[in-house]
């Protein structure tokens, strides 16, 4: 059975080794400021006791004042999960380091959340459209595209 | 001397035999020729469980016929930027070598448009013109998948000539004649039995020559498209179609008048003998076209190269060995003997030898 | 001396090849021989029940993709709006059957048949009169259970009496 | 001397016969060697999460059949577990059962299909393919016989299935099941040591175990390649620890790996299945649900072993009836991440395999 670990356990270990880069916690996720995204998740995937070495997906919501990213994370050999969120603030160019460097499962998935959400990831290897030709204006699934 | 090449029994002069058989053949071949288009799409039909053309005529049987018409009245498109004449003349050159293998190819005793001395030397030399054919079509089409198909057929028919025209040595040198009439005549057994690894060196690098079954490379759909008959459409088209079942009827004719005993057999009438081992060998090359999947450029070269080559010259030393050397010896002992080796070499030789898995460093 | 590797699969592959020269082939030649469909088909047409339809239009509410237009009339008449307009564009429905499942008076069932191609789009946009049921027009038992028994049994190539030669 | 060659430029795709779909390969070729491959997708783009935004819980799944339309009884387990899961609904015993049987014989129609043209991508001319197409067809009478259709079947329904089987569902089921391993025995005498498909099929496109967890492979790919990575064992959901089964891995991670994979999966579900028919219960077919579901505030991730992968909905729900936001997790359009590594280097006749032996479908991959 994966076990889903909580989010306020992970934030306590967090507490001491990147202080303050946790903004939020619950049981069931954990949200990472923009800056430590890279540290946290380079430490979540180094770690041989969390040993998250499988990025399963990526998904963004557009919450109107904020657009929400979230890393599913899972481990093969430990089979335990974990929800990591990062917020980025700012419609016209929000922007989050991107992680294709731990995973590459995040190249095709930030690609797409870029070319749908309109959020640029920093350091990603060739960030262009995935879906849509690259002459299209906007970004579809914004809550205010229409 | 005008008729000493007149057969003894065929009335008239010569042109009236040249005009019968000029007849003949074209009848025969493009006859023969839907007549194996029907067969081949009614045979892979069922076995792959479903029915095939029944719908044109009973059984189907006008199916050719309606394809032709067809194909006759479609637009013929001609590549923009490709090369007008050669695009004209790649299909004539194609099909051509093909209408004249059946030249040489003896339907019954005396049946045959030119009993040349030389008959299968003609053969070899003749289907070679028709991969400068296919050469021009892929350059002329102007298009990458055109192209790529064609390097691979002459690629292909380059290095399958050489086992192909080995194994026919060995044929002729128990037959003693290049002629067919005598390698037919001289068959009291036939070849197949005395010449078993002959006969199956022969007959894989006759299908990868026709580009047919495994070695279907040429136009292999899956990878590229067409190859090189993708840019042609209409009358052109339906040239090379022709011409791929003439080439397939052509190597089954030549295979039963080198290896089954072209027209002997003891109670049918002779020329019946010979349309049904004609059927019989077309018949396989069907059914290896329905089981088998394609194999790969590198290992198709590997092939002929590691592999069917060095065994054509065994095979040739050792029938040279038995003919000089026990001439004295029965056949049949000898048919045992051969079939023998035959087993004994593939099994070494394949034990060697290691498909091309080559990955390239690029 | 394992013999997998010299030719033994390609024979084996033949002889199932040739095995099935003795079988008999599956098809059924549509327009001549044609199989019976499940009961439950969810046919290219819907069948409109008019004396049970009251025009709630929840049909018209659940429907994916918005295909039913419904117009009633303003007041109830014996708790009924009597339907004006009831026009379903068959260019846009996708049959998935949401409508018949969500109508509460069983008024709406999908058809039996499935050749209603038409060569115009306009006419896909069929209207009350169109949709009533008729001889040829037999609405599927899809979410009806009470008319799966009227239906004929469905031919299933499991028992091999489908597809003659 | 060197001899001064220019590669060239191939557009393998959108319109191919074996790019199973529209999907377009930008493939810079040196002769017959593949140097260079840039994958381009969108063709079969819907924006079907932009769709869903405006659609009922109830209405979403007709959408989730045009997912993968090879496996839409997958997609619709997988949507309507990920609602069950936001909104707490239960599901009868005999839903479960009906569901895990609407799974496996879909995995296995969808594997039919998969090995079918990988065969065709190997230029076995369609025999396999009409063969194994022969067997789906069985399968889809049974599934038309219970929902009425046979490719988008939009069965499955928050709480339950839409519609009860009839009866002669299982006496046709267990006929089918008496007959199925004696045609995979025949595919496999057909296919499995045929010197032609070992040759051009073995050791071709490796994915290495490394480089397939790390971009996240699932399914048979990420099996093929030696890790015992399955939903239904790892993370069992509805029903799945009930039966017992075990998840066939390959070693190399080649082609031939990612086909007999496929084909002992099938053997596997074929297992399920028996099982899960001997002991069907009866009952209820359908929980009581709202047509008019309002799901509580919050968000969901629900995922399952779908035949092409680890199939995953995210939903978000803002109490009203439609989802806020509908994100798929596309097996097949992760599992393509490492395509690139996997063909440079191998010849245009291999590249056309690998892809084969990905097995996508592209109406998954752009969504």
């Amino acid at each position: 059975m994966t076990i889903a670990l909580s989010g306020k356990e992970i934030a306590h270990q967090m507490e001491e080794k990147f202080p303050q880069s946790i903004i939020e916690s619950s049981p069931e996720w954990l949200v990472v400021d923009r800056q430590f995204l890279l540290e946290v998740a380079a430490y979540l995937k180094k770690t041989p006791k969390l040993d998250f070495d499988y990025l399963a997906a990526i998904t963004a919501v557009d919450y109107l004042d904020y657009f929400e990213v979230n890393y599913l994370l899972t481990s093969l050999r430990r089979n335990h999960s974990l929800v990591l969120k990062a917020r980025c603030y700012g419609r016209d160019n929000p922007s989050l380091p991107s992680v294709v460097s731990l995973w590459r499962s995040a190249d095709f998935q930030e690609r797409e959340i870029y070319d749908l959400f309109g959020i640029s990831f920093e350091g990603h290897p060739n960030l262009k459209r995935i879906v849509l030709w690259d002459g299209f204006q906007g970004h579809p699934l914004r809550k205010d595209y229409l | 001397m005008v008729t000493a090449m007149l057969p003894p029994d065929w009335p008239g002069g010569f042109w009236a035999h040249w005009a019968v058989f000029v007849v003949v053949i074209f009848v025969f071949v493009l006859g023969v020729m839907m007549g194996a288009l029907w067969f081949e799409r009614r045979a892979m039909a069922i076995m792959q469980a479903r029915l095939g053309p029944n719908r044109t005529g009973p059984f189907g049987l006008l199916q050719p016929v309606a394809d032709a018409i067809k194909l006759l009245l479609k637009e013929d498109i001609v590549p923009a930027k490709g090369d007008k004449l050669v695009h004209w003349l790649a299909p004539v050159v194609v099909v051509a070598p093909v209408l004249m293998i059946f030249a040489v190819v003896p339907f019954q005793g005396g049946a045959i448009l030119a009993d040349l001395n030389i008959g299968i030397l003609y053969i070899v030399a003749i289907s070679s013109v028709a991969t400068v054919g296919v050469f021009m079509a892929g350059w002329a089409s102007n298009n990458k998948y055109s192209l790529l198909g064609a390097m691979r057929m002459v690629a292909s028919v380059v290095s399958y000539e050489i086992p192909v025209v080995l194994s026919i040595i060995g044929v002729v040198l128990l037959a003693g004649s290049l002629s067919m009439q005598q390698i037919v005549l001289a068959q009291d057994i036939p070849f197949i039995l005395l010449q078993p690894l002959g006969f199956l060196l022969f007959f894989i690098g006759a299908l990868a020559e026709i580009n047919r079954a495994p070695f279907d490379l040429m136009e292999a759909d899956s990878e590229i498209v067409a190859g090189f008959n993708t840019e042609y459409s209409g009358i052109k088209w339906s040239m090379f179609f022709l011409g791929e079942y003439g080439e397939a009827l052509a190597i089954s004719a030549i295979v039963t008048t080198l290896f089954l005993g072209g027209w002997r057999g003891p109670v049918l009438p002779p020329w019946l003998w010979f349309l049904v081992k004609v059927g019989l060998v077309f018949f396989t090359m069907v059914w290896i076209r329905t089981t088998v999947p394609r194999v790969r450029i590198d290992q198709l070269m590997a092939l002929a190269w590691k592999f069917l080559f060095p065994l054509a010259l065994l095979n040739l030393f050792i029938t040279a060995v038995e003919i000089l050397v026990f001439p004295a010896v029965s056949l049949w002992v000898l048919v045992g003997v051969n079939i023998a080796i035959m087993i004994v070499l593939v099994l070494l030789w394949s034990r060697l030898f290691k498909l091309g898995w080559g990955k390239v460093e690029v | 001396m394992k013999f997998e590797r010299y030719g033994l699969g390609i024979a084996k592959g033949l002889s199932v090849t040739i095995r099935h020269l003795l079988r008999r082939p599956v098809t059924t030649q549509y327009p001549e021989q044609r199989l019976v469909t499940s009961r439950r088909i969810r046919g290219n047409e819907l069948i409109w029940d008019k004396n049970k339809c009251t025009g709630c239009a929840t049909c018209a509410k659940t429907c994916p993709q918005g295909v039913i237009r419904i117009v009633t009339s303003v007041k109830l008449e014996e708790n009924k709006y009597q339907v004006e307009k009831f026009e379903v564009d068959m260019g846009y429905c996708i049959f998935c059957g949401l409508c018949v499942e969500a109508c509460p008076y069983d008024a709406l069932f999908l058809g039996y048949a499935y050749e209603r191609a038409r060569y115009r789009r306009g006419e896909l946009i069929r209207d009350r009169e169109e949709l009533l049921a008729s001889e040829e027009r037999k609405p599927s038992a899809y979410a009806r259970p009470q008319i799966e028994a009227t239906l004929p049994k469905q031919t299933l190539l499991l028992d091999k009496d489908r597809g003659r030669r | 001397m060197v001899i001064k060659t220019e590669p060239f430029v191939v557009n393998i795709g959108p319109a191919h016969p074996s790019t199973h779909g529209v999907f377009r390969m930008r493939t810079t070729l040196d002769g017959e060697v593949v140097v260079d491959m840039e994958p381009v997708f969108g063709y079969l783009h819907r924006g079907i999460e932009k769709l869903a935004e405006e659609r009922t819980y109830t209405g979403c799944i007709p959408l989730t059949d045009r997912l993968d339309y090879l496996a839409s009884m997958s997609n619709n387990f997988a949507y309507v577990l990920a609602v069950e899961k936001l909104a707490g609904i239960a599901v009868p015993e005999r839903a479960e059962y009906i569901r895990v049987i609407m799974a496996e014989l879909q995995r296995i129609a969808s594997h039919l299909i998969a090995v079918g043209t990988f065969l065709n991508d190997c230029g076995a001319f369609q025999t396999p393919v009409v063969y194994m197409i022969r067997e789906r067809e069985k399968i889809l009478d049974l599934f038309e016989m219970a929902c009425g259709q046979r490719l988008t079947y939009n069965y499955m329904r928050v709480g339950g299935v839409s519609q009860d089987v009839p009866e002669e569902f299982a006496p046709a089921l267990g006929k089918f099941l008496k007959e199925m391993p004696g045609w995979i025995n025949e595919y496999d005498q057909l296919l499995k040591d045929n010197e032609i498909l070992l040759a051009r099929a073995k050791g071709v496109g490796i994915l290495s175990k490394e480089l397939a967890i790390n971009i996240a492979a699932s399914g048979p790919v990420l099996r093929a390649s030696g890790v015992k990575w399955d939903i239904r064992r790892a993370d069992p959901y509805s029903i799945y620890d009930r039966f017992n089964f075990d998840i066939p891995t390959g070693n190399a991670g080649d082609c031939y790996d990612r086909y007999r994979v496929r084909v002992e999966e099938m053997r596997q579900s074929l297992r399920i299945l028996k099982q899960a028919l001997k002991d069907l219960p009866q009952g209820e077919a359908r929980s009581e649900v709202p047509q008019r579901l309002h799901p509580p505030v919050g968000e969901v991730y629900g995922h399952i072993e779908a035949p092409r992968g680890d199939l995953g909905f995210y939903l978000v729900s803002d109490g009203s009836i439609a989802p806020y936001r509908f994100h798929v997790r596309a097996p097949t359009l992760i599992n393509l991440t490492a395509l690139r590594d996997m063909v440079v280097g191998w010849k245009v006749a291999d590249l056309i395999i690998i892809f084969g032996s990905i097995d996508i479908c592209m109406a998954e991959v752009d969504r």
